[in-house]
């Protein structure tokens, strides 16, 4: 990312807010969008669509309440990386991050489980809108479940060879949050209901 | 460039908040059986733990009003599509 | 990574220097060229099936290709030439510029964003060449026509044109992400936001809408991808009713009605720019037009179902979209009495580029007032889906993607090239485009009263519209020459780009930070100096000045870190 | 421009179309003409130094934007009305208002259109229903309530003579309703594209006397006895 540092002078930021974390801001307003038509899509079939409660009920619920505890710790961790990463202890940022990224790939193991416990018993895709939602949506989250994966695990790789990133913590910070936000969403409205 | 007067919230107490409100949001879609009631309470649930993620976790507390609108009018736009095709999906519906 | 920064900004070579460029500068113009050859396909697919629809007994076209090619004209024009024209070419090359950056803020995402799209090109010409042909259901592609091979055979198009449109789609958020912090962040000092040119304050409003308005269609695509390779049952309707065909629309309208205002926005800022350069006089209500865009940029959110007034729609919500349709007429009434106020009382210099810009805020106002009869759903009924939208959608489109960007083309080339354009074949060129244009479209609003439904591959088979076919004989005639037209644009553009006259720093003598630069601009546009603004962007004929124009702002050396 | 208008809601249309058409034309001019005024006023020879004697903005657009707002509620208003009275009527309160009607199902498939008759009972789904493609009979002055729906893509019944327009959508129907005030033979076209022979899928619209339909339907339900 050279190139952005060399670009930008010292007075870049006409509304004192740095660019990455703006520029990630405007991408995550556009995820939002997205998984809003998404979820949108979904709650209108839900209502026109009764067999949606019989299918739900087929849903491992135990490994989805994990999954969301696992990505609530995720967030916390990530979040105390980038607080670490003010106080200068940059041992301890790679600590947080590791164990985001553990985290976030114990996240999408448990999800393999469950897929293929479902396509098992003969839920596929295909076997009504219910479950085309259900993969699609939490398809198409644990993909960026898995982005998120590699943004911190570049950050962590240019932390381990100590080149200090600061904003890169906080922007996959952001990122991860927002991964866990939808997470916050879709949970209940796949699993619980 | 980054401003260091920016004070951390209790991150630890945040995150034990939004696990109990999973557990409790577990505890509602097992033993609440009214649909409508189960349902919204279960929204607002998600809510409220989306916004103490927004506010704590994403600093959205000490940001500018651009990302704060940044935020929100994708939110209503959401809003304003569910309501924009609420009452098309309720006049087909096979109850 | 460290590397030195020479003439363009790259490690020397033509492929680093000019293929994969960071310069805003040179992706604008990979983006413009791009796009103009796309609308030169475009214009050749219209001339085919307009040939088809004039003589049909001709079989020029069987149906199922003249369906195709219809779609793949609408495709093509929209997404592959509205949106690289207008979004990806001149928001690159004017914003950096006109708000007194180096660059954009982040020039590596901004070279991914156009390969994307160059590759999102590929992806929708070769799918004219799959077993089964290019998409056939519309350029709105309504389900279950177009997620279901079993009605219209095409297979593999229709695939090709979700994964087209949704990698079109990743690279024009990847700019807007661009265009967005640009503006935000690296404005010259001193520049505060209303003191933003017009084509700035138009391309950020276009890119926060195309933003927000987007996310639904990439779902909406990704549903219809699964609907159409896997077999699931979003939008395709199985006998226990699942399956919701009208949901497709909706979410199709939801992004498409932001989208054509994505797509207008910065054509009426370009004519701003040029109308007040060419009529050396300040643009009139800046902050009315301001608000008022913004304005219509939040209405054109909730406007999207008179689309869908016949189309199964609960009539109870038909009344309020089309109290929101018609209330936007407002805000764009608003502007174009602002542009038509700038216009009284300046001195004004005929170039082609004003001739453009006049062009277009004339088709502007048929375009936008012959809305009023669609918006109106009881007219509706009789109006939805015949000539009269095809008519008015050409004047609304026209107006900004040809008129404008034209307009703009002819205004920056001296700062893109360092040569002026021919201005006498500029003129014919504008005169041509615009009288074979209204000879073209303005006849189609006839054969909509008369009730001529769109998408017809021959009216011979109904009495009621076989006595209007010298309809389709005219307007064919005016389209052929019209994309005839384009050759002399085609050559003044390529011919002057080395042998045309010399610009010097400011051809037109305008006011905004761009005429600062060299032209073209060196990489970093300013060298080792940077602009301080000082005063508005229109500050044209201030009285007690010597000189008609005040430059927005002057450059100041100083040294920048490299 | 538009075709002869037969039937009873018909007027609203045409009369929103010519206020629209009014009102449209007036503004265009007005622009139009204020336009090239200025474009050939102030030219740069005729005026080398640019005029500035106008106070603020918003004096100026107030009353333009008044008069505006005043076209778009008419606009809204007769629309609206209009809306009200052809489309968000059920079927109950219209078979109320008119007494007798004929009652039609339409359903659309891939290049035609097939009309399901209630035969001489006038009651649905009775023995003596049949279907007719392609032909609509129905008699004059009497109200013809039409349920659309479709059996494969979305289709468009579009009788233009009618100013009629509604879409007939798969998994959905729609009630809606015309009568007619003229005999005659007229055309019924597909609006929204529905593949290929989209051009091709006419049906003709009969508008006959009661006398002539009750024979009509005898003449047809006797075909079918003898079955």
């Amino acid at each position: 990312m050279s190139s952005y540092a060399e670009i930008t002078r010292e007075d870049g930021e006409s509304t004192g807010i740095p660019s990455p974390r703006l520029a990630m801001w405007v991408f995550l307003s556009s995820e939002i969008v997205l998984f809003g038509g998404l979820i949108g899509s979904c709650i209108l079939f839900r209502l026109t669509y009764e067999k949606w409660a019989e299918y739900a009920a087929h849903v491992n619920s135990m490994i989805g309440s994990i999954n969301t505890l696992a990505l609530l710790t995720s967030s916390l961790t990530v979040v105390l990386a980038h607080k670490m990463v003010q106080n200068r202890n940059y041992k301890a940022v790679n600590i947080f991050l590791a164990i985001t990224i553990l985290l976030g790939l114990l996240f999408l193991v448990l999800k393999g489980i469950e897929y293929s416990g479902e396509i098992h018993h003969g839920y596929t895709i295909l076997k009504g809108p219910f479950w085309a939602f259900y993969f699609g949506i939490t398809g198409l989250h644990a993909l960026h479940v898995l982005v998120g994966i590699i943004l911190n695990a570049i950050v962590l790789m240019l932390s381990l060879r100590n080149k200090r990133p600061q904003s890169f913590v906080e922007n996959s910070g952001l990122y991860w949050h927002f991964v866990d936000v939808v997470w916050i969403f879709v949970f209940p409205l796949f699993y619980l209901s | 460039m980054e401003d260091h007067t920016e004070h951390h919230p209790n991150y630890v107490l945040i995150w034990f908040i939004l696990v109990i409100l999973t557990i409790i949001s577990i505890l509602i879609g097992k033993y609440i059986d009214n649909h409508v009631l189960k349902v919204t309470l279960l929204f607002v649930n998600a809510a409220i733990k989306a916004v103490l993620v927004a506010l704590n976790f994403m600093h959205l507390k000490f940001e500018k009003v651009v990302v704060i609108s940044l935020v929100v009018v994708p939110l209503t736009l959401f809003i304003l599509l569910i309501f924009g095709l609420m009452p098309d999906t309720l006049s087909t519906i096979k109850w | 990574m460290e590397h030195t920064i020479d003439e363009h900004g790259s490690h020397g070579g033509f492929v680093s220097r000019y293929v994969f460029s960071q310069d805003h500068k040179v992706i604008g113009l990979q983006y413009l060229i791009t796009g103009l050859i796309m609308a030169l396909l475009g214009g050749i697919i219209a001339v085919i099936f307009r040939s088809q629809l004039a003589w049909p007994n001709r079989e020029v076209l069987s149906p199922e290709a003249y369906n195709s090619f219809v779609t793949m004209h609408g495709t093509l024009m929209v997404f592959w030439v509205a949106m690289p024209v207008l979004i990806g070419g001149f928001g690159n090359f004017c914003i950096p510029l006109m708000i007194g950056a180096r660059d954009m803020a982040f020039p590596t995402l901004n070279m991914l964003s156009y390969w994307t799209f160059f590759l999102s090109s590929i992806v929708i010409l070769v799918s004219f060449f799959v077993p089964g042909g290019a998409v056939s259901a519309g350029w709105t592609a309504y389900a279950p026509l177009s997620v279901d091979a079993r009605f219209t055979g095409v297979n593999w198009g229709m695939s090709l044109w979700l994964v087209a449109l949704i990698l079109e789609f990743a690279s024009m958020l990847m700019g807007g992400v661009n265009y967005i912090t640009t503006i935000f962040n690296l404005r010259a000092k001193g520049l505060t936001l209303m003191r933003l040119p017009m084509l700035v304050w138009m391309e950020m409003i276009a890119a926060v809408l195309f933003m927000f308005s987007v996310g639904p269609l990439i779902a909406g695509g990704g549903l219809a991808l699964l609907d159409k390779s896997i077999g699931t049952h979003f939008f395709r309707v199985t006998a226990e009713g699942q399956g919701d065909p009208v949901l497709w629309q909706h979410l199709f309208w939801f992004f498409g009605h932001p989208e054509v205002y994505v797509v207008l926005i910065p054509g009426l800022g370009i004519i701003a720019e040029v109308i007040t350069a060419c009529g050396r006089k300040a643009l009139h209500g800046y902050k009315a037009i301001v608000y008022s865009t913004i304005a219509a940029g939040v209405l054109s959110f909730v406007v999207w179902a008179h689309h869908m007034f016949v189309a199964g729609l609960n009539p109870l919500l038909a009344v309020g979209f089309s109290i929101t349709t018609i209330l936007i007429s407002i805000p764009f009434f608003i502007l174009s009495v602002a542009f038509g106020l700038t216009l009284w009382g300046g001195s004004i210099r005929i170039t082609s580029s004003f001739l453009f810009a006049l062009g277009g805020y004339l088709i502007f106002i048929i375009g936008g007032v012959t809305g009023l009869f669609l918006g109106a759903q009881t007219a509706d009924i009789y109006l939805h889906d015949t000539y009269f939208v095809v008519a008015h959608f050409h004047y609304t489109f026209f107006s900004s993607i040809i008129m404008g960007t034209i307009a703009g083309i002819y205004h920056w080339f001296p700062k893109m090239f360092g040569r002026k354009m021919n201005e006498t074949l500029g003129k014919v060129h504008a005169v041509g485009t615009f009288i074979f244009y209204n000879l073209f479209a303005f006849p189609l609003f006839f054969l909509g009263l008369a009730g001529h439904p769109r998408r017809y591959s021959s009216a011979l088979e109904y009495d009621f519209l076989a006595k209007y076919q010298w309809i389709h004989h005219l307007a064919t005639g005016a389209a052929i020459i019209l994309v005839a037209l384009q050759i002399i644009f085609i050559y003044n553009f390529f011919k002057s780009m080395f042998t045309g006259e010399k610009a010097e720093k400011n051809p037109w003598r305008a006011t905004t930070l761009e005429w600062l630069a060299e032209s073209p601009p060196v990489h970093g546009n300013w060298g080792n100096a940077s602009p301080v603004v000082e005063n508005g962007p229109y500050e044209y004929s201030v009285e007690g000045d010597s000189d008609d124009f005040r430059p927005q702002g002057k450059l100041i050396p100083t040294h920048v870190k490299h | 421009m538009l075709p002869e208008n037969i039937s009873t809601f018909g007027h609203l249309v045409d009369n929103l179309i010519l206020i629209i058409f009014v009102i449209t034309l007036m503004v265009t001019v007005l622009a139009f003409g204020i336009i090239i005024y200025a474009v050939i006023r102030y030219n740069r020879n005729s005026n080398p130094h640019t005029t500035y004697k106008f106070g603020p903005f918003i004096s100026k657009i107030i009353y333009l934007d008044a008069a505006m707002i005043v076209f778009d509620l008419i606009i809204a208003y007769a629309s609206v009305s209009g809306w009200a009275h052809v489309i968000m009527r059920s079927r109950s309160d219209l078979i109320s208002e008119h007494k007798e009607y004929v009652d039609v199902r339409i359903i659309g498939r891939q290049f035609f259109w097939s009309f399901n008759y209630a035969g001489l009972d006038n009651k649905m789904d009775t023995n003596d229903d049949f279907i007719i493609a392609n032909k609509l009979v129905v008699p004059i002055d009497t109200l013809v309530l039409l349920n659309l729906t479709s059996g494969d893509v979305i289709h468009s019944f579009f009788a233009p003579h009618l100013r009629l327009k509604y879409d007939a959508i798969p998994g959905r129907s729609m009630d809606v309703w015309f009568k007619a005030t003229k005999t005659g033979s007229y055309e019924i076209a597909c609006a929204e594209l529905c593949g290929a022979e989209h051009y091709r899928m006419k049906a003709k619209l009969e508008i006959v006397t009661k006398e002539q339909y009750k024979s009509w339907l005898n003449e047809r339900s006797g075909a079918l006895s003898v079955r």
